[in-house]
This record gives C-alpha cells, structure tokens and sequence, in this order.
C-alpha cells in the first residue's frame, strides 16, 4: 500500500509550526477614555469599523468638541499600534483602523472648520520606473494616521517630481519605495538633487531590493525595514533630527 | 469563450510529476513537456546597469544563455528551458527584445548541434498596464506589449507568455483589509475578464508563428497576497486569507486555456496543481530553487505534479561557484535528475508522497496546493460555470471547507479567526455575478484610478 | 594509534541518511546527529573588506548569523547548524574568532529560548600552514591554529573542525602529472602522518572544553582532483584518476577519528560515505546546494548516508529573495525536509535508491561514493592495517577494480586509458611502507619546498 | 522487492555522457621531422618521457648542434599543444611534456653555453595573501615551455615585490592569479604602482575568484580564463601589444 502524508501524526521532525508556538495570547483592546462617548469612538478606531467612528464622532463633536474627538482618534489608533507591535493585530485591521480613523479626522476637521495643524510633511514615492507601490501605500497609510501630512506621489515618479514636491511642501521627510534592482538607483539622485536645492532633510528609502548597505553608502540615505516604522521616522524627522542621527538611530552602521 | 466543465484526470491519484494529460513540445529536441519526464527552466535577469544601452544588454544576455548551456553540458544534463521575463527596456523596445532572442535561438541552436543539449526559449512579455494609470486596452502599453509578443516569436521565442495585470488595482486594495469581497472582484472577475481580451490574440500571434502560447499567472495578486503572508514571523497578511485568495487565482487563470494556451503555464502561479486537475496541461512550477527570488512555505510539495521546474528569477553575478546562472541551472539540473530517477525506477508516486508530507500541513497555502486538495479545489470550479464571479466564489468556499475539515491543518487562533471571518463574508455575497458586479462597482468606485471602462464595464 | 580493522555497519544496506552508528548530539536542543533525522548546516562567507576591522566583521557576522536563524523560524525549519569556516584573520587573531563565536552562540541561545529553534555551532580554524613555505610542526601558523581552536572552544563552538594541509606539496606536484606514486605519498603517507600529529592536539582542546571533535577532510587534496577534472567537458585531470585519489582520501581522512574525533565530519569530505561504513560516525554532506561553491558530478548521490547536509560555504550578498544565506538556509532547509519526511513515511530506503540512481552513472566519482562501492572501499582499507600507506594503495586499488568491472560505468577510452596506466603503476609500487617512502623521499626532493622533517623524517 | 539503479539500463531521462558523445577520435601525434634523430627528441616531448628526451637529445646535439635541438624540442611542444587543443590531451600529458622539454633544453643550453634567448619575459605570482597556487604553476608550465622566461615569486607576494621584480627583470607581463575574493583586489594596486613606475606593461589577472568584469574595470587590466591562455598571451606582450588592445582580444569587453 502507497503510504501518504495521511499516515503521519507526528510532523516535528519535518516542520515546526512556530507562529502557533510563539502566538500572542488574544488580549482586548484597552480602553482609551472612562467617558463612554469618547470610548466608542476609540472603539470604532481599534475595530477599523468606519459606521462606528462616523456615528460616534458625530455625537462627540457636538457634546466634546472636535478637538476632543481629534484626540481621541488618535489614542485609539495608539492603541490598534500596540496590538500590531505584540502580534495581536495583523496588517489589515491596522489599515482598516486608519480607514476608519480618517473617517473621523475628516469630519472632525469640517467642524472645526480648518485642517487640523499636522505633525509634519512627508512627501513619498516609488521610484523612477517602479511600480510596486503597496507597501509604499501602507506606509502612506500609517503614517497619515499618526496624524502627519502625507504627499503621496504616487509609483513612477521622477526624481524632479519628488524634489519640486518637497520644496513646494516644505516637507520634514522624503520617502522613496523601490522593489526592483533596477529603480531603486533613483534614490540617490534625488538626494544629490535635495542637496543641489539646499534641502537639508532626510530621504528614507525602503522595499524589497533596497538594502540597508546601500542606502547608508549615500549621504542623506536612511534605511527602513517596516512599513510600521515610518510614522515614528516621520515624527524624527519632524522634529528636526538630522539625516545622520536618523541613520545612527535605524540603522547597523559601521 | 468555452469554459471548462469536467476534469481532465479522474482522480488526484492520476495525477504526477513529469505526465501530463495534454503533453507539448518545444524548442530543440524537442523538449517534451508532460511526455513522462521533468525538464529544468531557468529564468536569468540581468544586473541593473546593464540595460543601459542596446550592445550591452545583448552582452548581458549573451553571457547568461552561455553560462546556462554550457553548465548543462558540462554536468550532463539533458535538457532546459530558457525563460526571458522582459525587462521594461525589452518590451518597450520590440527590437532590443528580437535581438536578444534571436541570439539566445543561435546560442542554443550551437549546444544542440554540438552536444545534443535539447533546449527551448520562452519570451514573457511583461505587463507594463498599470491598472490605476492606464486603460488597460487602450494604451501605449498594450501596443508595445503585442508588437513584441511578435517581435520575439518571429525570432527565436518557442513559447510565448504573460502575467497579466487586471484587477490589480482593486486587489491591492481588498488585500490591505482583508476584504474578501474585492479579492474575489479584483482576481476572479476582473482579471477574468482582461484576460478574455487578451488572450485570443496572444494565442493568435503564437499561431501565426507556429510556436506554443503557454500561460498566465495570478502572481499580480495571488503571490502578493501570498508574499505578504510570508512565514511563521510576519504579520502582514493571514495565511489563511492568502490561501483564500489563490483558490480564486486558480479560477482566474483557467482562463488563459480557455482562449488557446496549451501551457507550459507560468512558473510563479502557485495555483497551477488546480489548473493541471482541470486541463491536463503541462505545467511549470518554481519550488525549492526559487528562493533566489523569494521565500515560500511549500518548495518541496509544489513539484508533486510539476512537469517544468524553475527558479523563478535570479540576478546575474559571481558566487564562489560561478555564476548565479550556473548555481542555479545546476541546483534545478539535480532537482530534475532526482525526479526523474524516481520516475525511471518507479518510485514517482513515493517521491510524490514525500514531497507532500514536507509542507501540506506546514502552511495552509501547501495545503491547498496538495493534489488531494487541488483535485477537490478543481472540481468545485468546474461544476460552477455559469460566470467567472460563481467559480471563484466556489474556489473560494471549497478551500475554505477543506482547510476547515482537517483537524492535522493546525491554525493559529487568529488565522482561525480570519478564516472564518472570511468564509462568513463570501457566504454572504450575491448569487449571482450581475448583483456582484453592481455592488463591487459601486464600493471600488472609491479605489483610487479604478477604471471601470478598462474592463468594457 | 589504533587503526580501523573492522567495518561499523554489517552491509551498505544497513546504511542510510540521518542514522549513524555513533550519534553525536551538539548545542542547543541539543541537536542530534546520527540518531534518525538530516539536520542543515549553512556556511556563510564574509564578504571581501568585511574583515577590515573587528568591528567590521563582527557585524558581518551578526547579520549572516541572524539570517540564517531568522529564515528557520519564518519557514518552520527545527533546527540549524551553522559553520564558520574561518577566514584567515580570525584564525590568525584569536581574539576576534574569540568575539566573533561568543557573539553567534548568544543570538542562537536567544533563537532557542523564543523559537526552541535548535541549533549548533562549529568552529573550522583555517589550517594555514602551507607546505611547501613553513615548517609543518614548528610555525607561528601552527601556534595560531591551536590559539584559535581553543578561543573558539571557549567561547561558543560546540564542534572543532578543520582541513589540513600535509602533503599538499607533493600532491599538487603529482596531480598535475597523474602521478599515482606522489599521489598516495601525498595523500596517503604525508597526511596521515600530519593528521595523526595534529589530531590528538584538536582532541585534547575540545575534550578540556568539553565539545565535540568534529573532523577533517581530504580538501586539500581530493577536492583539488575533483575539481580539477571538473565537467564533462574539462581536459585538466582525468575523472578517473580523481576518482582514485578519492579512494587514497579515505584511507587518510580515517585518521582523525582514529585520533578520537567522533564526527559530525567536515562537509566537503566527499570521501565521507566510506568513513562512514568504517567508522559509523555521522557524517556531513554537501550536494545540491553547494552549487554556490562549486560544480560536481554527484550532488543528489552524496545524500544517501548523509546526517548533516551543508552547502560548502556562500559568499553573503544581497539576492531577490534576501541575502545569500537566507536562500541556501532555505534551500537547505527544504533538503533536509525532504529526506526527514521520507524517513518519517518509511520510503528512506527509497529516496536513498532514487538519489543513487541520479548520479550513480554519472561520473566515476559519483560511482564510487554510492552506498555500495563506499562499502567495499572501506573493506579494503580495514583489511590493511599494516600502515597508512598500504590502506591508501588497497583503497585505489580497490576502486580501480569496481569501476572496471561494472559494465554499466562507461568512460572513454581516455578516461579507460587513464585508469589502466594508473591502474598498472599502482600495482608496480613496493610491498611495504618503508620501501615506499624511501623511494618517495628521493624522488619528490625535486618537489620544491617539499621538506621531510615536517613529517617527522 | 527494494529497487535500485541496478534496475535501471536507460539513463538517457537522467543524464548525458557529453564526454562520450563528443569524445575525439584518438589520435597519434603527427611526426614534426623526418629525420629519425630529431624526431626521436619530439617523441619523447610529445610523450613526456624525460629519458627519451635525454637520450635523443645528447646524441642530436653532438650530430645536428644545440640550435636544432632546441628547434625540434619546440616543434614537438607546438604539436603537444594542438593534441590538447583538441582534447585528445589532457593537462597532465601537457606537465610531463613540459617537464620533458626542459630536460632537453637545459641540455642544449648547456652545449651552447649560454642561455637561450628567451621570447619575452613573464612576472608570475598568486596574489597577496592568497596560496592557491596550482593554477599559476599550470600556466607558468605552459608559457615555459614555449619559450619564455617566467619569473615565478610563488604565491602570497606582496605588490611591490611583483612590481620590483617587473622592473628589475625588464617584463613583458605580469600575471598574477588569486582564488579568494578577498586577495583578489591587489592586482588593481599592482596595475596602480606599474604606473606609478612608469612601467607600461599589462596584467594579466586570473583565478577563480577573479572575474573579466572586475578585472577590465581598471587599467591594464587583462582577464585569462584558462592556462592554456598564458603562451600567447605572453607573446602578445612580448610582441609590444598594449594592454587596451589585448583586452580587446581576449575580453569581452562592451
Ligand atoms: C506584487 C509584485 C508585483 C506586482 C506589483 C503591484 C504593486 N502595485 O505593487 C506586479 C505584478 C505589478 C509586479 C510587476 C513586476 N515585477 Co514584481 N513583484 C511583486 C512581488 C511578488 C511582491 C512585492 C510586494 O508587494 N511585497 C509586499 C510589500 C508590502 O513589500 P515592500 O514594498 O517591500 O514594503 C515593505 C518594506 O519595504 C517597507 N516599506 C516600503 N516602502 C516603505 C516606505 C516607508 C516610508 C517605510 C517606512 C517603509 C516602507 O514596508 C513593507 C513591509 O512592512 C515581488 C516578489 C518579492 N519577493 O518581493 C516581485 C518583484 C519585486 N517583481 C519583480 C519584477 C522583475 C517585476 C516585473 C519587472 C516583472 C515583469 N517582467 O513584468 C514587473 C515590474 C514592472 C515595472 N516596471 O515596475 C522582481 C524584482 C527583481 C528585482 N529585484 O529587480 C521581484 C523581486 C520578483 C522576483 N523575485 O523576481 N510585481
Ligand atoms: C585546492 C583548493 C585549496 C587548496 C589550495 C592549494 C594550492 N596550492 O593551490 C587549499 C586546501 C590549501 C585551500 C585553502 C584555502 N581555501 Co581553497 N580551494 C581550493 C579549491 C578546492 C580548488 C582550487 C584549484 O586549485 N582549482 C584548480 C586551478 C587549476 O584553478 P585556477 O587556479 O583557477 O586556475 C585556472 C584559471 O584561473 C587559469 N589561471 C590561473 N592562473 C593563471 C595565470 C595565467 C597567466 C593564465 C593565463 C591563466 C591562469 O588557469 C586555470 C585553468 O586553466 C577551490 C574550490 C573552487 N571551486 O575553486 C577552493 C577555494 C578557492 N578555497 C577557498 C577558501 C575559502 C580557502 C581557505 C581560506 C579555506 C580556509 N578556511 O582555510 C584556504 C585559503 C588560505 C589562504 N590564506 O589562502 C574558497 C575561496 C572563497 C573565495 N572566493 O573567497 C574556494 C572557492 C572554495 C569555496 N567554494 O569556498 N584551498
Ligand atoms: S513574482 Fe515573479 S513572476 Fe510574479 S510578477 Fe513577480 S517577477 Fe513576475
Ligand atoms: S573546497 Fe571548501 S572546504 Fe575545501 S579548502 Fe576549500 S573552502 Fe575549504
Ligand atoms: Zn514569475
Ligand atoms: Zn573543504
Ligand atoms: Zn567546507
């Protein structure tokens, strides 16, 4: 008789499951506020449910204020970050809690009758010839929701493109996502072009055929692994921290 | 366009590595795909810089084809297929793409004449519609891309193929969030549906020439959700929605053999254990050698009913051994030599076994890919053929099923979570495509660049 | 010194990858060789500059270290061992391999602790002595090794390894003139003798330390003929002739476990199956995946009886899929995965027949190192006690005479003529050591550099 | 029943003997001189016999003089070279051949009294560092035995030794080989002092670590693959041709 797979019980000497072995333990979100009206919309957040946020943000900006709803969408998104860092959360409920946080940031801010003020500018890209640009999206899309302003150039882009868009910003941060050997090049040039302008920042560049090694053989260039780490490179930048820290920071530098 | 109704094999038993129900010749030899025996593909991709001007480029080429035939010779392998996935630069310029294959063709032609080395060259052109920027039948794109599907037939090319890029623009989208709903609208119906334009006139350029279209991949879609998935560490994408997503891939690429392709399919659609159960044509899977190109978590169980074995895609340049092109020509030439040995001694069924009992419960994607579980996957498409929406759905709630039915596939809480999540929000989508389209439609009207008209909505 | 009189296992059939007659079980787990299971073993390679400063290297280090562990816990893989093969600056500053091993075994108890991924660490100090330029017992190199096997040992090496040099001078004299006589004095006579001075100085180290003494291999020597006579299509060194220094390397690698190693043996041993069949050791294999470091001719074949099974050594660099040592980890991975599920399913015998087949034919070298000829050679050696030279002749003598009489083994009439004359000359030589040596001494004076006090003349 | 490879007869669906299919007619040397004297000398060259050579060659050069000895040891070596050209000689036949001419050269040296004017001078090494030296013995065999003096310094050589020992023996060529990526960069620091010495001569670099790419992206600069490269490789130098146009010959070069 052919044995099969379906004679097996025993696979560890062949694979062992570690995701099941290191599984976090399922854990509730915590609570951001004791005020039930806040709550629900910090709920709405961390469940990346839009209708939730939208009812409950409504509610909130006519009893609280739209500040107040501002700041409490924001500690649920503090909160969906936490999930994400112990494994709780996957990718996608982060996406939808900024989905959902957005939801509420935009009314919030048609109350309040103006933008609110953002953490920081950050222009981003995928380069010159690329057109892999999800994980440019999610990047986009978290560091949007830690409540900075996104220039989102989107795939292709030429290096002029990027640099007029930073000086027209007045952008902290420059990013750049390349998934092929063949693009990722630009990155450099767009530095040197920064450089030309007399635009000191930062440019962070990031995806798959990128390496750390490369991007810390250029002046300006600042590696990241994670799409997860671009909100706290923004507020870096942001607040005023110089290429050459930042790499220090993220970067194995020898 | 015909759709398929029945299986080709009567059970997944029938099913093994090197026989395919419909077997194709190519190239030098010829190359027998399917005819009892596996043969070897390498996929070279030259070094950045390279593509700077024309001469250079063919150099480029030159000396990757060299590495690969001589390598072949000089370890006595018997065979291998050559697979060119353009570069920008090659489908852009349909001459650069002529030149570079009619040297190849020559190249291969001097190991035939000299050593016997059977060989065959396939010219992938690559997609260069960007569902979000361009229309995907009306622009610079698409011309560029059948001038050279020609170009390279008319010089050297024996198998013409394509991943294709429909519905990428909602997908990416849906996969961000887990949404069931546009993955299945982004692979099973749009893509469908863009592949049922283009297809006919690849197969058309093909024939005219006389050589094999050979297939089309969901990897625009399936193998992002499934890279994104990744391994045991990462918290991208739930491997369980990943798996999800490539049941639908499977539905999706029916298609290209719907319109005429005969395969050798294209080596990075993992869906294609499903679409061998389906068709009976040969296929062409990238495994264990592929991880120059990326990680996966079922190498070994792919090549279970494999008939063209690849590496996917790796970067020309110097290791101790040579060049990477040797390394891997060398590394698939073994994989093969193995498979065959088994074969010729009759123990294709045990390595077939062996393989399986690697990864079919290391992760869901293996899983599903197992000839059992395709072979169930197959049938639930087949007995759906009233739309491309219907089938994919089915895929869909099939593998579902299946995951869900065997207690050895174990599951995270939270991948268990998220198939069920999933299952639940299939099960609940319309019955029929017109209210699926409608509703999609209107939701993906928010997608950014989602163009409608693309599709000839 | 004792010698080997009798063979560990009763037939070939006895034989089979992942058991061994004297499991050995190292690092963290601990991981358990001979006793069942293949376990992988990369060897990752600093790239040039890299070792620039301590620093520098140390950082090389981390990250190669890291990916390697990293990508067994992304894919599932149970457990890694991991070789350092040493470059020259870390043998030569015992400090930095000192730093640099203390620093890997901290990221792999940190993998073990998070993961229960298990895992090994062997230290192979560079044998720097060069023959034909120093003193073989009285050099600063050899005060180095002996530093460096200790710092090593001390700080995280759970097995201590090398390739020695002896007879290296005379052997590169008499390989380029297919010289059977320089051969197996160099091989031999002079190896051995440096061996069995070396060795218990190795022993002693790893037993004050309390690791393990791993081996040594006939690099030196039996790889610079395999590789030499290359491909098919290579003119440098007959096959066959490489095929009978192999026999020679047999007979001369048993010295290190003679001296008291207990194996794992050094993966680019491909004299090792027959080591095995003597001695019962487990052993380590390189085939299929070393094709990063060099081509060969039987690359699934050496897996028949192999309990660690490497991929030489890779040069870190960037590839599509992640660095160079994420994608031979993973190949590796996938290998061992293989042969583990087939012992599991209880078709190891024939995966054993399936991998014999692909390569047994193939070339001499294959031919020989096949369970069953590895058998009969290792008869041969153990037959003849009386000195390392006689063992080192019976074993070319030996394997002669198999590939001459298996009609399925073709060769030119070349390679035919090559073995007859090599065949002959071996059969002319004296009956006894003491003649041989006399005769070798006067003859390889002309050798330059060739000094026989480094051997105790 | 266990099945094994013994079961098998067709290997054809596994692997090819190449070797076997392409396999040269065997061949005998062609005869270089009709004269038996002299063509007793290229036997024994061609067959690599030592004593052969030194019995014929103490006889000719009594009757016929040194000059024609040397000639006819020459002769038979060009005729060893072709068999190997064509695969009818492998590498080892080649030493022994090399070996066996020289017995005979020092011989007809010898009866001259002085030294036979060499075609050109070759500077050989293995490259700092490195002590894989069996294919630069090859090479310095074969180019020998065509008539060049070769300066072999061994392996392991520092840079400035190699370029002192060019300038101190008038070279026409430096050669050094290396099989380590880690050695391999001093040949670009020997190219470097050659010119900083004002010697303009090429380099030519080999081994396997060593690839045409690396070797033709700096000066003088000249990439060998195979030993059986080196003799005319020498002459070519010997001959006064620059290194830009012997690396239009020999390399691939875009
Ligand atoms: C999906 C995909 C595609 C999709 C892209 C769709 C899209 N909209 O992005 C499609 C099908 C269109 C495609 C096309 C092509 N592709 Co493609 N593709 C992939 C694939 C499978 C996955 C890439 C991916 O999305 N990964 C997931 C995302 C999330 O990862 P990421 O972008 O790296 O982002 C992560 C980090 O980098 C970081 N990050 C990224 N940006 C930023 C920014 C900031 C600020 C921060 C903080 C972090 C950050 O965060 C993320 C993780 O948290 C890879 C395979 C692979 N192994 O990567 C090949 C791959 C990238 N493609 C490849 C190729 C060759 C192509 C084509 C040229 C094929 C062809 N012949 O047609 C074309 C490209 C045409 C063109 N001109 O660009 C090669 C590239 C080879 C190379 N290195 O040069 C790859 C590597 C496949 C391979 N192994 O051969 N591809
Ligand atoms: C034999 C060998 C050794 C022998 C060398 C003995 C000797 N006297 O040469 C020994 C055992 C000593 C040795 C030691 C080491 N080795 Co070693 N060795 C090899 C091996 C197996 C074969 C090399 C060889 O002889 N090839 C045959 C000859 C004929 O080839 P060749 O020199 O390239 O010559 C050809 C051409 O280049 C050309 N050519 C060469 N010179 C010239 C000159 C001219 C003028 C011309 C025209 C042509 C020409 O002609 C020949 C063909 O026709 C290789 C494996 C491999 N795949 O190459 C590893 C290899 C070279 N070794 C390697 C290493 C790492 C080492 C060690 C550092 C190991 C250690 N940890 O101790 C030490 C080195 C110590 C040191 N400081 O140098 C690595 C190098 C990695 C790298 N690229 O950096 C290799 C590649 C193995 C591997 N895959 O990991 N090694
Ligand atoms: S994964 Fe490979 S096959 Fe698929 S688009 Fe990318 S490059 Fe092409
Ligand atoms: S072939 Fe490998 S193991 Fe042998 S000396 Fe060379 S590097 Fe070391
Ligand atoms: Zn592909
Ligand atoms: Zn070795
Ligand atoms: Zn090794």
């Amino acid at each position: 008789m052919q044995k099969t797979v379906n004679d097996l019980t025993n696979f560890d000497p062949i694979f062992i499951r570690y995701d099941i072995k290191i599984a976090p333990k399922k854990r509730d979100a915590a609570d951001v506020s004791t005020d039930p009206a806040l709550q629900a919309i910090a709920k709405g957040v961390v469940e990346g449910d839009e209708d939730m946020v939208a009812e409950a943000s409504k509610a909130a900006i006519a009893s609280k204020g739209p500040q107040t709803v501002i700041d409490t969408l924001i500690l649920g998104m503090a909160e969906v970050s936490k999930l994400w860092d112990d494994g709780v959360y996957y990718l996608p409920q982060v996406i939808l809690s900024s989905d959902a946080l957005m939801v509420g940031l935009n009314m919030a801010e048609e109350a309040l009758g103006s933008a609110v003020v953002k953490r920081g500018t950050v222009v981003m890209h995928c380069a010159h010839g690329d057109i892999h640009d999800i994980g440019k999206n999610v990047a986009a899309a978290l560091i949007r929701a830690n409540g900075y302003k996104v220039i989102d150039l989107g795939s292709d882009v030429p290096e002029e493109t990027v640099v007029q868009a930073a000086k027209d910003n007045k952008a902290d941060l420059v990013t750049g996502t390349a998934l092929m050997t063949t693009t990722m090049s630009a990155f450099h040039r767009v530095a040197e072009l920064l450089t030309q302008e007399g635009i000191n920042i930062p440019v962070v560049a990031s995806g798959g055929a990128v390496s750390e090694e490369w991007v810390t053989s250029w002046d300006r260039g600042v590696y990241a692994t994670f799409a997860k780490q671009g909100p706290e490179m923004a507020g870096d930048a942001a607040a005023g921290m110089s290429w050459e820290d930042m790499r220090a920071k993220w970067n194995l530098v020898v | 366009m015909p759709k398929y109704t029945s299986m080709a094999y009567g059970s997944w038993e029938e099913m093994i590595f090197g026989t395919a129900k419909h077997p194709v010749s190519i190239g030098f030899g010829p190359v027998e795909l399917g005819k009892k025996h596996v043969h070897p593909q390498i996929v070279p991709h030259p070094r950045p810089g390279s593509e700077a001007t024309k001469a250079k480029i063919l150099k480029e080429y030159q000396r990757m084809t060299e590495d690969a035939l001589s390598h072949c010779a000089a370890l006595g392998f018997p065979s291998i297929v050559i697979e060119f996935e353009h570069i920008y630069q090659m489908t852009s310029q349909p001459e650069w793409a002529a030149a570079i294959f009619t040297q190849a063709k020559a190249q291969m032609k001097e190991y035939y004449d000299k050593y016997g080395l059977k060989s065959a060259l396939i010219s992938t052109v690559a997609d260069l519609r960007k569902p979000d920027m361009v229309n995907m039948r009306k622009c610079q794109e698409i011309d560029w891309m059948l001038e050279t599907f020609d170009s390279t037939a008319a010089n050297g090319a024996d198998v013409l193929s394509i991943e294709t890029m429909g519905g990428k623009e909602v997908f990416d989208y849906a996969i961000q969030r887990n949404d069931m709903k546009g993955i299945i609208f982004g692979i099973g119906v749009l893509s469908s549906i863009d592949m049922a334009w283009l297809w006919p006139q690849i197969v058309a350029i093909a024939e005219k020439h006389g050589i094999t279209p050979g297939g089309d991949t969901d990897c625009a879609r399936g193998n992002t959700a499934m890279f994104m998935a990744g391994g045991f560490t990462a918290t991208d994408v739930p491997h369980t929605v990943a798996a999800l997503a490539r049941g639908c891939s499977a539905a999706r690429s029916l298609v290209a053999y719907e319109c005429g392709a005969t395969g050798p399919t294209k080596d990075c659609a993992y869906e294609d254990p499903i679409i061998k159960a389906i068709t009976g044509v040969p296929i062409t899977m990238e495994g264990v050698a592929s991880a120059c190109a990326h990680a996966e978590l079922q190498s070994n169980l792919v090549a279970a009913v494999v008939d063209l074995w690849s590496n996917e895609a790796v970067e020309y340049h110097d290791m101790f051994g040579g060049s990477s092109v040797e390394v891997f020509t060398e590394i698939l030439g073994y994989n093969v030599a193995q498979m065959n040995a088994a074969i010729e001694l009759g123990y294709a069924k045990e390595l077939q076994a062996i393989n399986v009992a690697s990864d079919k419960y290391r992760d869901v994607h293996g899983f599903m890919l197992s000839p059992d579980n395709s072979y169930e996957i197959g049938k639930a498409i087949v007995a759906n053929v009233d739309s491309y929406y219907l089938r994919a759905k089915a895929a869909v709630l099939k593998t579902a099923e299946l995951i869900d039915a065997d207690s050895k596939m174990l599951l995270t809480d939270f991948e268990k979570d998220a198939l069920a999540k999933a299952r639940a929000d299939v099960e609940a989508l319309p019955d029929n495509e017109a209210d699926f389209v409608d509703m999609c439609l209107s939701e993906y009207s928010k997608v950014p660049g989602f163009d409608p008209t693309s599709y000839g909505f």
